[in-house]
């Protein structure tokens, strides 16, 4: 993929990304991060990682952000009200924040020489869903069987959580 | 022959165990105490004192990887502690009052408190010699928070923070001593440890320091200055058997340790730190004997004279050598002895009137001859007068203080601190004396018409005391030749 | 086996123990147990008299390389001191009989007098140091419980107080000495010290030191200046003990020890010098105090005092011998007036002001006449014992001309207070109801004061004293001083006869005498300025500062901390994310940045 | 020509965007989608990581492996955390953190 | 015969789906029997756990290891007790949760802690990041479901949604972190780590070392160590207390196997794993300090014991951080295993004492050695045991830990520990006064325990007692 490209969807995905944090209405908070998702899920894509990609569009684009949206529905909530900013937690956070990055940034050029390059790949026989997915049923299958009682957790849990009524 | 000297302790271990099970609480206690009594007279009359070294040994390894073992034996002073111990403990049991409430509970505190200590003088493995101690802090807590009297809520949290504090210090210094040899060396077996000291392993760098933490941690425990601020108020405050126990027999613990594990493991060590001991001396002598002075009430003038003692035993302990050694040795015998015997009848002082105040009372001795008579031996034992066995042992450790390498070389430091200590002889009659003259003497007055004298088992228990100090006071060898020898082994 | 020293010093013992623990109930047969006893202490110390000299004793503390030895050391200062113990302790005892035949607490009186004759004659057959120390001590505590005997008023507890305090005050320079002697020459047994002392080659100054410091118990025991105030207000104390441990034996045990251990103080010119006018202060001090006090012990008191004093001044004149005839002397005259007086106030329903008493001279034959012999005995009235006793002090002051005139002054004083005490006490008209109705004491009481009248009448002889003790000789004539010696009696008996005959009341009136040179006040005023101003200092500081400041403060800061540190935790989620975070970025910079 | 650090530093800003997110936001399911953002954040570092480490010419998928479990846990953690927010609301009316403060001290 | 090592977390699972099964299927059967079939059936689990070995797993990502057996064994014992907790609790749940039937939501209460029990026990023989990030999730997110688990009570769910909030903070950091140190080594699994890191080159070692600090966040997260503990006090106050016992005990506990296999992995390059150690001594610092301190004015008993376990986490990253030590480890699981006794005996009394909907003020437990010596007896022992009174297992752990501490010349934590020893004495003590020294109220009466829940607390009292007399017992817990 072309640098232009990549800086592009970089581009979109921290736009909307701020955006999420910075629109006061969940709505469009919500529909940002689809957006940003997206252009997250071109960038694996620029990184040969289709099926990533893929699964990042359905099950975020797709799944959560339904979820996302339904609930911001159901719970009717409106734009934020505008409260008094409590300025010294906002500075406090800011200064965190930058913080954090410099330490980010210092990390991020001073390895792999700062510049490591992309390396060629050679389209193997197989695709990188097959590849994932051996991984996943050999190597790590004792993950996803832990994956799987995750799951049951989490909806034994919601419905817990949220059924009007128990029997 | 080796249960006897588990018995010391175990039978009140039981006895405690029995009653919070619902035998008859007096009734227990008082058969464990004298079971641990004869045993503890059995011990210290079969110990041969012809031969120097642990005797009544028995061991249980628990963890071979550290040559950790819960070893039992006795030495001359640990024997003579035990003795001191049992002795105590029976008086404290004999004085203990009638509880209204929770009777049970009153008395396995006590014995555990006895226990714990009897336990930690028969130990012969660092760690158990450190945690049988320990064993008394909650039930001296959960008594003096029960049934003391006074600010007693305060006085409790104080003793057992303070306490706490310094046998953590303590730990940490035991654990040092302990890492102190070369890993296949290492024990917490005290027989084998003084064995190795001889090998110089506990002469490195590090040996200072870690003399140091134990001064520290065992000083609290025996409330050195300036870290004594813990006991007169606890000792006011506490019920009466449990002032007995701790400023008689539980307070002995740090001093003991000191003789028998700080300083024949690092005799540089103490040479080193002698002056520091030495000033921290002189704060317990001179400027606590003062403040006793300033003292308005009998039972913080105890606890504060009871501080100021244990300056003596310190000094005789900073002098190492065999005369001040052996005093300081005597001297925790006699003074856990005496401050029992005061304490024990403190309480029932208290308990007659309701006060301690000097300005408040007077004229007692019309209504309690036999209680004032006591009183006196044992004000007379406390000030150190012929007779009683603090005298003997004060003359040891004025002695040792004054025992120069160089004769008739100008003072050195043990000497100025030997002459403040002298003076401190003085300090200790003026108080003694005059809360004698302000409790017992002077016209009787007619609020005290109703005082009665001393119960009989009450005073079972301070004669027994009293008598247990004259006879020892009178032939201090009793005591000495059994202590002596094990103390020559690591004096040169 | 010679075992009569043993038997002379445990027999009271022995007495202690039965009276305290088995006849405490039963006073008659407590008192005859303890009479019992003396007697057969004192028929031993008559054994041992006639006996050889000896030492003998077992270690009652050994720890290899350090004894403590209990033992006897019998020379003739023992043989001597031990017949004057014994001697007057049994007639005080028998005397005791009577005197204190009403009292409540006779068994427990009887007990403290016998534990003082077993701590007295602790003392004198006492062959080191260690064991003085511990008989000195215990004579300290005997005398304590026998001042306080009467515990249940205020004033005797107090003077039992004073008591031992000045005693443990001196006893604290009395052991410092003991402990420099030691650890200078290794021994505390006198036989030993006498030898090695002087070959050890010590400084002078190590040696004037050790020698004052031992003094300090003379000073304390034997109530010299400064530590004498408590003397006077041991007067609080039955008569007898006055009598027994206040006068004869106890105050003198300082003088003993000055003349058992003088090797020491020989070799300090310096240390005799100071005991020399420690010595005559005292007696001076005491001579003008006497002259103005109204209470019949107290006169005797402070004329006990200045005769100490002159014994003190005898060793610091390098003349022990010459103190202890006084000693021996003054014993006997000295336990006769206090018992005289003692018949007075037993007689008078206790009462002690001279100027309550008079015209005694009839009712109380017996007491009038001993009580007159013991006068003359102590005020040097030839031939009488104190005569010749205290001519040989003055003798001994020989060429020391500040010294001669001093103990001349006191001579000329006691004979002034004492015809004062005779002639207001005893002669003239009854002053009071219970003066007007005295009549004589039992037989028990007069029959001590007349055996101890015959002594007082002829110990000082020389061919008698001579048996006692061996004086040293003098260069020169003793003329001289024999003469001045009476010339101060005369002028001093004429003086208080003068002025005194037939007056109601004391018409000279010296405050500074009477108040005692305000010794007391100033002894007062210095505890309170320097004791118990530290003490209450000291007690302030541990309060507050030790225990307030540091253990108080020391919790309450972090008690302090745990509380602030609640304020992280306010319950807002978004503060919780935000401490996390900062906590995150601070780890990261230290390590990532801060550590290598 | 794209490099690994520039991935790095893409996703690193995507974390602190997030990051900022919960810091600054106060509307708990806001909060929940800055968490999101971070996840995907480490989601796109791991797929950079794992472009980068090609072993005999083929991307690391061992590293797609995880990002796919992070993909399931983030979608299971969001129903849950849903849930729990609708209880909440339920319970008290409100999304907003400072009126979830009871619990203090 | 021996059991293959990773049936057992099957075993639990099964455990727990049966459980779900028989909620489903039965109507009318009392829901408490579900708890006896799983703590039953736990208690099986636990028996075959103690004839598991040490041995090879035939899977990458898994071990069995010692530690990893010992684990599993707390993990289980955990489970048993809190469902013991539980059955004292049901009330309480059902107060809080609408249901038709009285019985409502109790079965899946019951279930919900079995099948955590299975998270945890894969998270101790987890060595793959990968498996180690979803039975770590596995672990988190069954609690986000019990802490909020009583819906209708405002404090729980708050608590949980705090949970939720500030856990998946951390989980984005821990993945961040697992990302990093993948970047680094191009490995997800530790024992790879360990032999690939001695050739990472220098330039890439600060981003190991981020990496490597930022799963330490997260793990810090889960242990409660300073200064990512806030959520703790809030949601052990507001989660049902079977809950906060679980967390304080399970979920800690893993946290450190799980520590303790990362900072091993990374001793293999001192140049990192020094500064690791590093950031753990300032984490132990810390924790040390806040846990003990902020507890000192505390009131309540739950956030007390909240306190407590933060200030317990940091005596044991001191053991962790005393990796050089040979003692470490067996430092760090004496100390779980004494805390484990102790904090659940006070949890259990704790539940006992306020299931009659009393408050969890230490003043509710005035007098209680009046109303109920026995559990004040147990509360006693706990109290002794969490403050280091010896010859109890908390003094072991103590010993042990300052015995690291000073092998490997940690000066300045045991001047911490120290002080810090010291406070822990004041408030546990706070605790025991209440119980022996203040009145109880006049309105309260004695306390009805169940049989069962007596037994435990006996057996909690006497194992709290045998291994700190034997400590051989302790130490063979990890040989």
């Amino acid at each position: 993929m072309s640098p232009i490209l990549f800086w592009i969807f970089v581009a979109i995905m921290l736009f909307f990304a701020g955006m999420v944090v910075l629109n006061r209405n969940p709505v469009a908070s919500a529909l940002s991060l689809v957006v940003s998702f997206m252009a997250l899920a071109a960038l694996y894509v620029s990184l040969d990682a289709y099926f990533i990609g893929v699964i990042q569009i359905l099950v975020y684009a797709g799944a959560v952000m339904v979820l996302f949206l339904f609930i911001i529905m159901l719970l009717d909530l409106k734009a934020e009200v505008r409260r008094r900013m409590n300025f010294p937690a906002v500075c406090g956070g800011f200064v965190v924040i930058l913080l954090f990055l410099k330490v980010l940034s210092d990390v991020c050029y001073g390895v792999f020489g700062g510049n490591a390059k992309l390396p060629p790949i050679s389209q193997g026989p197989k695709g990188d869903a097959w590849q994932v997915g051996m991984l996943i049923f050999e190597r790590y299958n004792l993950a996803l069987q832990v994956v799987g009682t995750l799951i049951l957790v989490a909806s034994i849990g919601v419905v817990i959580l949220s059924k009007r009524e128990l029997k | 022959m080796n249960l006897l000297v588990q018995l010391t302790y175990l039978s009140q271990i039981i006895g405690a165990l029995l009653i919070l099970g619902g035998m008859p609480a007096r009734r227990t206690a008082i058969i464990a105490t004298l079971i641990a009594f004869v045993s503890a007279l059995i011990v210290f009359a079969g110990y041969d004192r012809t031969t120097a070294g642990y005797q009544f040994l028995a061991a249980l390894p628990l963890v071979p990887d550290w040559d950790l073992k819960f070893s039992i034996g006795v030495d001359g002073l640990s024997s003579t502690l035990l003795l001191l111990t049992s002795i105590v403990g029976l008086a404290a049991i004999l004085v203990s009052p009638t509880v209204e409430e929770g009777e049970n509970r009153y008395y396995a505190c006590i014995l555990l408190i006895a226990a714990g200590a009897a336990g930690a003088f028969a130990s012969l493995d660092l760690f158990f010699f450190y945690a049988f101690h320990e064993l008394a802090l909650i039930p001296t807590f959960l008594m003096i928070g029960i049934w003391g009297t006074g600010n007693r809520q305060s006085a409790a949290w104080k003793i057992t923070i303070y306490l706490s504090i310094g046998s953590i210090i303590l730990l940490v210094g035991l654990i040092g001593l302990y890492l102190l040899p070369p890993a296949p060396q290492r024990t917490f077996d005290i027989v084998k440890l003084q064995q190795l000291a001889s090998s110089g392993v506990f002469s490195g760098s590090g040996s200072k320091s870690i003399y140091l933490l134990l001064l520290l941690g065992f000083g609290i425990l025996v409330s050195l200055f300036p870290f004594h601020t813990w006991a007169p108020q606890a000792y006011a405050s506490a019920p009466v058997p449990v002032a007995m126990l701790h400023a008689g027999v539980l307070k002995k613990f740090g001093l003991y340790g000191l003789l028998r594990v700080a300083l024949p493991l690092m005799p540089e060590a103490a040479h080193h730190w002698a002056w520091l001991l030495l000033i921290l001396v002189t704060g317990n002598i001179l400027y606590v004997g003062l403040a006793t002075i300033a003292q308005k009430q009998l039972d913080l003038t105890l606890g504060y004279s009871s501080v100021m003692h244990m300056g003596y035993v310190f000094l005789g302990i900073a002098t190492y050598n065999i005369i001040g050694l052996n005093g300081a040795a005597l001297l925790m015998l006699a003074h856990g002895l005496s401050i029992a015997a005061l304490f024990a009848m403190c309480g029932e002082v208290r308990k007659q009137t309701g006060t301690l105040n000097y300005l408040d009372l007077g004229g007692l001795a019309t209504n309690m001859p036999t209680l004032s008579f006591v009183f006196g031996l044992a004000t007379f034992a406390s000030i150190g007068l012929p007779g009683f066995a603090n005298f003997a042992s004060e003359l040891l450790v004025f002695f040792g203080a004054f025992k120069t390498p160089t004769p008739g070389s100008a003072f050195n430091e043990f000497q100025i601190v030997g002459t403040i200590a002298l003076w401190g002889v003085v300090i200790s009659t003026v108080y003694m004396l005059r809360a004698y003259r302000a409790i017992f003497m002077g016209e009787p007055q007619a609020r005290w018409q109703g005082v009665r004298d001393i119960p009989a088992k009450v005073r079972w228990a301070v004669v027994f005391l009293v008598a247990a100090l004259l006879v020892v006071g009178l032939a201090p060898r009793i005591v000495l030749d059994a202590v002596e020898p094990g103390i020559r082994l690591f004096v040169k | 086996m010679n075992f009569s020293p043993w038997i002379v010093l445990f027999s009271p013992f022995a007495s202690v123990i039965v009276t305290v623990l088995v006849t405490q109930k039963f006073r008659k047969l407590s008192s005859y147990i303890s009479v019992a006893a003396v007697a057969i202490s004192f028929i031993f110390s008559l054994a041992i008299f006639f006996g050889p000299n000896g030492s003998k004793g077992f270690n009652w503390v050994d720890l290899g390389t350090f004894r403590i030895e209990i033992g006897y050391l019998i020379n003739d200062l023992t043989k001597l001191m031990l017949l004057v113990v014994a001697g007057v302790g049994f007639l005080i005892h028998v005397y005791s009989i009577g005197y204190m035949g009403e009292d409540r607490g006779r068994a427990r009186y009887f007990s403290g007098l016998s534990l003082f004759m077993f701590s007295m004659l602790g003392i004198v057959l006492a062959n080191n140091f260690i064991m003085m120390f511990i008989f000195w001590e215990l004579v300290g505590v005997s005398s304590y419980i026998l001042i306080g005997h009467w515990f249940d008023r205020d004033a005797p507890p107090a003077a039992a107080n004073k008591a031992f305090l000045a005693n443990r005050i001196g006893d604290f320079g009395f052991m410092l000495g003991i402990l420099l002697v030691w650890s200078a020459s290794g021994t505390v047994t006198f036989e030993q010290l006498a030898q090695r002392w002087p070959a050890l080659g010590l400084s002078p100054g190590f040696m004037t030191a050790a020698a004052l410091l031992l003094f300090c118990g003379a000073v304390g025991k034997s109530a010299q200046f400064p530590l004498h105030v408590w003397l006077p207000d041991a007067m609080e104390g039955p008569t007898p003990v006055s009598a027994l441990i206040h006068a004869a034996t106890m105050v003198a045990a300082g003088v003993f020890m000055l003349a058992r251990t003088f090797f020491l103080f020989q070799t300090s010119a310096t240390a005799l010098t100071l005991i020399l006018w420690i010595g005559l202060i005292t007696s001076l001090l005491a001579a003008l105090m006497a002259t103005q006090q109204d209470d019949i012990k107290r006169v005797l008191a402070y004329s006990t005092l200045s005769q100490l004093g002159l014994m003190v001044a005898a060793v610091g004149l390098s003349n022990p011998q010459a103190g202890m005839f006084h000693l021996f002397t003054h014993a006997s005259f000295k336990a006769l007036l206090f018992l005289g007086a003692g018949s007075v106030i037993h007689c008078l329903h206790h009462e002690q002001n001279i100027w309550q008493m008079g015209g005694l001279q009839k009712k109380m034959p017996i007491t009038f006449w001993t009580f007159l012999v013991g006068t003359l005995a102590l005020v040097a009235c030839p031939p009488f014992a104190g005569f010749w006793s205290k001519d040989e002090i003055l003798a001994s002051a020989g060429t020391n001309l500040p010294a001669f005139l001093a103990i001349a002054i006191v001579a000329f004083l006691t004979a002034f207070y004492m015809s004062r005490l005779f002639v207001v006490a005893f002669l003239g008209h009854p002053r009071s109801d219970q003066a007007g109705h005295a009549h004589e004491s039992p037989l028990v009481m007069t029959a001590p004061l007349v055996i101890l009248a015959i002594p007082a009448c002829i110990a000082g002889f020389p061919f008698i004293a001579s048996a006692f003790i061996k004086l040293p000789e003098h260069e020169g004539s003793p003329i001289g001083s024999m003469v001045i010696s009476l010339i101060a009696f005369l002028a001093g008996a004429a003086s208080g006869f003068y002025l005194y005959k037939g007056k109601d009341k004391d018409e000279i009136d010296v405050p500074l005498f009477e108040h005692r040179f305000y010794i007391d006040e100033f002894y007062n005023s210095l505890i309170k300025w320097t004791q118990d101003l530290l003490a209450n200092i000291s007690g302030f500081v541990d309060r507050w500062i030790i225990d307030g400041g540091m253990v108080r403060g020391l919790s309450g800061i972090t008690w302090g901390f745990g509380f602030a540190l609640r304020f992280l935790q306010i319950g807002n989620l978004q503060a919780y994310a935000f401490l996390f975070g900062a906590g995150v970025v601070l780890l990261l910079y230290y390590i990532l940045f801060g550590t290598k | 020509m794209v490099t690994l650090n520039d991935y790095l530093m893409a996703s690193g800003l995507l974390f602190a965007i997030g990051f900022a997110g919960v810091l600054l936001r106060r509307n708990v399911i806001i909060i929940f989608m800055a968490l999101e953002l971070m996840l995907n954040a480490a989601n796109l570092s791991l797929i950079g990581f794992s472009r980068f480490n090609v072993q005999n010419g083929l991307p690391d998928y061992n590293a797609q492996v995880l990002v796919f479990f992070v993909i399931t846990v983030a979608a299971a953690e969001v129903t849950v955390g849903l849930a729990i927010i609708v209880a909440l609301v339920r319970a008290r009316q409100t999304t907003h953190v400072e009126d979830i403060s009871t619990l203090k001290f | 015969m021996t059991i293959p090592p990773f049936c057992f977390e099957l075993f639990v699972l099964a455990l727990g789906i049966l459980l779900l099964l028989l909620e489903t299927f039965s109507e009318k059967q009392d829901r408490k029997m579900f708890a006896f079939i799983g703590i039953v059936g736990l208690a099986v689990v636990f028996l075959l756990l103690q004839t598991s070995t040490p041995g090879p797993s035939g899977m990458v990502s898994y071990v069995v290891d010692s530690a990893a057996i010992f684990f599993k064994k707390i993990s289980v014992l955990t489970t048993i007790v809190v469902l013991i907790m539980s059955i004292d609790y049901a009330n309480a749940i059902k107060r809080f949760l609408p249901g038709s039937s009285p019985q409502s939501g109790l079965g899946e209460f019951f279930a919900l802690p079995v099948l955590t029990c299975a998270g945890m026990m894969w998270m101790s023989s987890a060595i793959d990041f990968i498996l180690i990030f979803v039975s770590l999730e596995l672990v988190t997110i069954s609690f986000y479901i019990l802490v909020a688990y009583m819906r209708r009570n405002a404090n729980s769910l708050e608590a949980g949604v705090k949970y939720l909030i500030l856990s998946g903070l951390s989980t984005g950091f821990t993945i961040y972190g697992i990302t990093w140190i993948y970047g680094v080594t191009h490995q997800t699994n530790l024992a790879r780590i360990e032999q690939v890191l001695p050739g990472i080159p220098l330039e890439n070692q600060p981003g190991l070392l981020f990496g490597a600090l930022l799963v330490l966040v997260g793990l810090g997260f889960k242990i409660a160590a300073a200064p990512f503990q806030f959520w703790v006090p809030d949601v052990y106050q507001g989660a049902p207390t079977p809950i906060t016992a679980f967390l304080s005990v399970g979920s800690k506990s893993v946290g450190f196997i799980v520590l303790l296999r990362v900072v091993q992995a990374f001793q293999s390059l001192p140049a990192v794993g020094n500064r690791l150690i590093t950031a753990i001594i300032l984490l132990a610092a810390a924790t040390l300090l806040y846990g003990n301190l902020a507890a000192l004015p505390q009131t309540n008993f739950k956030r007390l014991l909240a306190y407590s376990s933060i200030g317990h986490a940091g005596y044991i990253l001191i053991a962790v951080a005393g990796i050089g030590s040979r003692d470490s480890g067996r430092a760090v699981v004496v100390y779980l295993a004494a805390y484990l006794l102790m904090t659940l005996l006070s949890f259990l009394v704790l539940v006992i004492v306020t299931a009659r909907g009393e408050g969890d003020d230490i003043v509710n437990f005035n007098g209680l050695a009046k109303r109920s010596p026995f559990l004040a007896f147990g509360l006693l022992v706990a109290m002794m045991s969490l403050a280091g009174v010896p010859l109890t297992a908390g003094f072991l752990g103590k010993f042990l830990v300052f015995k690291v501490a000073f092998e490997t010349r940690q000066f300045f934590l045991i001047a911490l520990g120290i002080v810090t020893v010291g406070c822990g004495f004041y408030f546990y003590l706070k605790v025991v006064r209440a119980m022996y020294w203040q009145p109880a109220s006049a309105s309260v009466t004695s306390i009805p325990v169940s049989k069962l829940s007596l037994a435990t607390i006996a057996i909690m009292v006497i194992l709290i007692f045998v291994l700190g007399v034997f400590p051989q017992i302790a130490l063979g817990l990890l040989p």
